[in-house]
């Protein structure tokens, strides 16, 4: 499903961000990506959808070599991918409801079906009573929450997750996560970028540890508990 | 495009248009600025031209004739004269209604009693040519006529006339184009700055997995609508205020010649609305254009 | 205020003008256009009221006298003439002078011989007024003098100069206040976009606890600076551009009257730069006052 | 210090953020402030430093009354007052190290005082290697953390911190806690919003807790321990 073949990511500001990674994920797989601040996490997640582009390497995605691609294409591949932002990226002139919307109308989904999925998926999330707000009359985990049901909202085939949980308490973090169990269940494929050690220990999932853009650890095919 | 998302991208412009509320009125005014000054400019230029017409249309060769000359002579040499390339009309000025002009002229009626019953003046043909680059040539041709005395047309001040209509074409051009310029800068800079307003928007658009003509038909009608209000506006005021002068300049001052021609003025109009909607079309796209790129 | 904040402020508005490279040009260039109109404007109605004037002072009154004056009393009459209230100049053309202008205008030179030696014209004196509003009245009172035969002047068309002229200036007037308005409204909305385009920069400032001053400096500086940019360029434009005109017209087209005094057009210039400078300034003010209400 | 006496907070488009708040925080204190996501905690460290004003009540800080202030003196509240924003407020268009100058050259310092001042300050949250870059080209933990270097740069009177360590992985966290409670013993008050309930537990301090705009639980005298 993703597959990133001796990538090297340099910032044009001379940043090395990552530098000669392997890394190869099945469909259906929930990666956790952990490491420390600057480590390069979200260099790595902008790769996958294409906010930035690998300096070498090669990067496939669905048997689609993102460095291929035409820039006709890139909104194609894209709406096969939910992301949650690190920084959120929501539309600050729409409501919360327009906000959630929006990323099924741009797959010109007709009203009812938009109307139906965005209320269920804001329902899902514990905002449907702040569907009319717009992000700025949001506290920070609410905007963080708008984020998480943006992505999902389509179902995609992959979700990217940066941080998806840095804003929230210890139940509605648990509640996301949950969320994105269920959806990997279904086939979803999620790779999640996080801090937050307790829930990566909790999930027993592949955890990938990033440190000065290299990737110094990977649990692939054991079960394991990656302390501090 | 399916109906909802047509739906949809009417619903974005409208919407974002009314958000952003005030950056909308004022590139409205903007457009309504600018074609105010191209419509004027245009109706300037077109009165100038009429003008400068005019002036030279009444550039005109005084011909003397040599004393004595029958009736039947001064209409053969009238038609001789006719039928000369360039000339557009002749007038015939007898001696006798010269004594009368003099007289009207000069507060006197008894003129001709005070001479003695003399009359002193020649007859005289006024010429006029079709153009006024014409007249030198003429009138050489017309010195050489057997039986004219003298022939007079404006030597100095022609040239200076002739110098001064081009020079007014030539400023009248001159400030459309300058007017038609900056129209165009002004509203692609209000719109770029619309747009720039909204990279943000554009980029998390993206990022969701907008196709690009999904991101540029919202900002495409709403330049579309800011540049048909403007229009509809300068239409309005430029309009309203040609025809007020109208009015005022041919009950008033009948001696300027005006472009009073109802169709011209509708084409002006015309223009100034298409301007208008392409100036918004295009500035959007233009502007948008730059946060595309992938 | 410290000097470290005050070279601060300066560097902060200098920064800020080139990090918005492109909406700050923008702001020049719509400042520049703005004063172009309102330079050429000011200038254009100068002249307006200067041909106006022109056109007042040349309306005459030609008096034809009686006939058989001796010079002195030709000359006493023309100093009972120039005493009159309202008179500029009174200019005296003998019978004989008509002669030889007749026989200019005719392309004869034996008119007095062709009429056995009687000269037919009257004495005329021509009269200028100090205002055109005052012709009237002193043609009535001239008809009443002894020894007056006729009194002409421009009846009809006298109106309709008059009418014309004060259009103009009328015309003119409302040229100024619309580019006046027009300019301001321009500027002030460049800038308020350039403030609007960083009101998250303002909020964040006054929460790091920066005073109102503080914020408000930058950006006074910055719409100066615009303002002066613009100013200086729209200058460049209309003083080489009035010099040129000024240039063409005098050696082409001597016999329009225009304005060519050179402490006027500095003063414009001046206008002009302190326009530019004062709604820039002003601009920056109002934009940044709406975002430092607590 | 810190004084909100029978404070409510209903914000413009009625959501009732906080209802009836009282508490008192002493001069040199450190409080937690924790709740579930919405529970009304940035709304009270706005109303800290009048980013919002109480809709009924008293707030008042250093014996100054808050809602007696004249707009003209909110600045000089503000200059006492450190705070590290939920959502980081970075001037995008100042490079890290003019970011953290600025909160000192707003109160007229002298070039050499500022620039020495946000160096070491740089320094003591890892930024000294990104002074130049532009928050844009800043992963999200170093943004956090150049949020908290503008907070602390003045020696503020209080510290204001919601959520500082939201991105940051657990030894970036550690050494922000760790700065945190030097200034705290040097005088400096802390009000400190977080999820993170590891390290409230971790740091034995005075734990307040809000939630639905109330408070709850206010660990006040004991040593508390406060677990999910
Ligand atoms: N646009 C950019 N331009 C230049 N450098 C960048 C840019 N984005 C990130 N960097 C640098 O690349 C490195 C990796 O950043 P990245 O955002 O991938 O880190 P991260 O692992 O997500 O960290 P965090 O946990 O703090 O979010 C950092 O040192 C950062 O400063
Ligand atoms: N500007 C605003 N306008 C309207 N409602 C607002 C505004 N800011 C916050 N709210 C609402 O007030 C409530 C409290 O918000 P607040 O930001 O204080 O929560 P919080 O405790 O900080 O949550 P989090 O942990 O998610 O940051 C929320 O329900 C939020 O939706
Ligand atoms: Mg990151
Ligand atoms: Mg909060």
């Amino acid at each position: 499903m993703i597959k990133l073949k001796n990538v090297s990511k340099i910032y044009p500001n001379g940043a090395r961000a990552l530098l000669n990674i392997d890394l190869e994920i099945d469909k259906g797989e929930f990666v956790f990506l952990v490491g420390p601040s600057g480590a390069g996490k979200s260099t790595l997640i902008k790769l996958l959808y294409r906010e930035e582009i690998a300096t070498r390497g090669q990067v496939i995605i669905d048997n689609i070599n993102l460095m291929r691609l035409k820039p006709r294409e890139v909104p194609l591949v894209r709406r096969n991918i939910g992301v949650v932002f690190q920084d959120f990226k929501l539309l600050p002139n729409k409501t919360v409801f327009e906000n959630v919307a929006f990323a099924q109308q741009v797959l010109g989904k007709n009203k009812k079906t938009v109307k139906e999925n965005t209320l269920r998926t804001l329902e899902l999330v514990g905002l449907d009573r702040k569907m009319a707000s717009f992000p700025s009359q949001l506290s920070g985990g609410e905007q963080q929450r708008v984020c998480v049901a943006r992505a999902l909202v389509n179902r995609p085939k992959i979700l990217i997750a940066d941080e998806p949980t840095g804003n929230l308490d210890m139940e509605n973090a648990l509640g996301i996560m949950e969320l994105l169990d269920q959806i990997n269940k279904m086939g979803t494929t999620v790779v999640m970028a996080t801090h937050a050690l307790h829930i990566v220990d909790m999930m027993k999932k592949r955890v990938v540890r990033v440190e000065a853009g290299r990737i110094v650890e990977d649990s692939k095919g054991e079960a394991s508990t990656i302390g501090i | 495009m399916a109906f909802d998302s047509a739906r949809y991208i009417l619903l974005q412009a409208l919407q974002s248009l009314k958000r952003n509320i005030w950056l909308s009125l004022a590139s409205v005014l903007t457009v309504t600025i600018s074609l105010i000054l191209l419509g004027s400019a245009v109706l300037f230029l077109a009165n100038t031209a009429q003008v400068a017409k005019t002036f030279e249309s009444q550039l005109e060769i005084a011909v003397f004739l040599e004393k004595d000359y029958s009736r039947e002579q001064l209409s053969d040499l009238q038609k001789q004269l006719e039928r000369m390339e360039g000339v557009a009309s002749v007038v015939l000025t007898t001696r006798e209604q010269a004594v009368w002009q003099f007289e009207e002229t000069m507060g006197s009626d008894s003129l001709l009693e005070d001479l003695g019953g003399i009359n002193p003046f020649p007859d005289k043909f006024t010429i006029t040519a079709t153009d006024a680059t014409l007249v030198e040539g003429i009138a050489n041709k017309i010195m050489a006529i057997e039986g004219v005395s003298k022939v007079r047309y404006g030597q100095g001040i022609l040239e200076k006339l002739i110098n001064f209509t081009h020079w007014l074409r030539w400023v009248g051009i001159t400030v459309v184009a300058a007017f038609s310029f900056a129209s165009l800068l002004l509203i692609s800079l209000s719109i770029k700055t619309n747009v720039n307003s909204r990279a943000k928007e554009i980029q998390i658009m993206r990022l969701v997995g907008a196709s690009n003509a999904f991101i540029r038909w919202p900002f495409l009608i709403e330049g579309l609508i800011i540049g048909l209000t403007g229009a509809l506006v300068a239409i309005l005021v430029v309009g309203l205020g040609y025809s007020w002068l109208l009015q005022y300049i041919v009950t008033t001052l009948a001696f300027i010649p005006v472009v009073a021609n109802q169709q011209f003025i509708i084409n002006v109009l015309l223009l100034m609305l298409l301007s208008g909607m392409a100036m918004g079309a295009v500035a959007s796209l233009l502007s948008v254009r730059a946060y595309l790129k992938f």
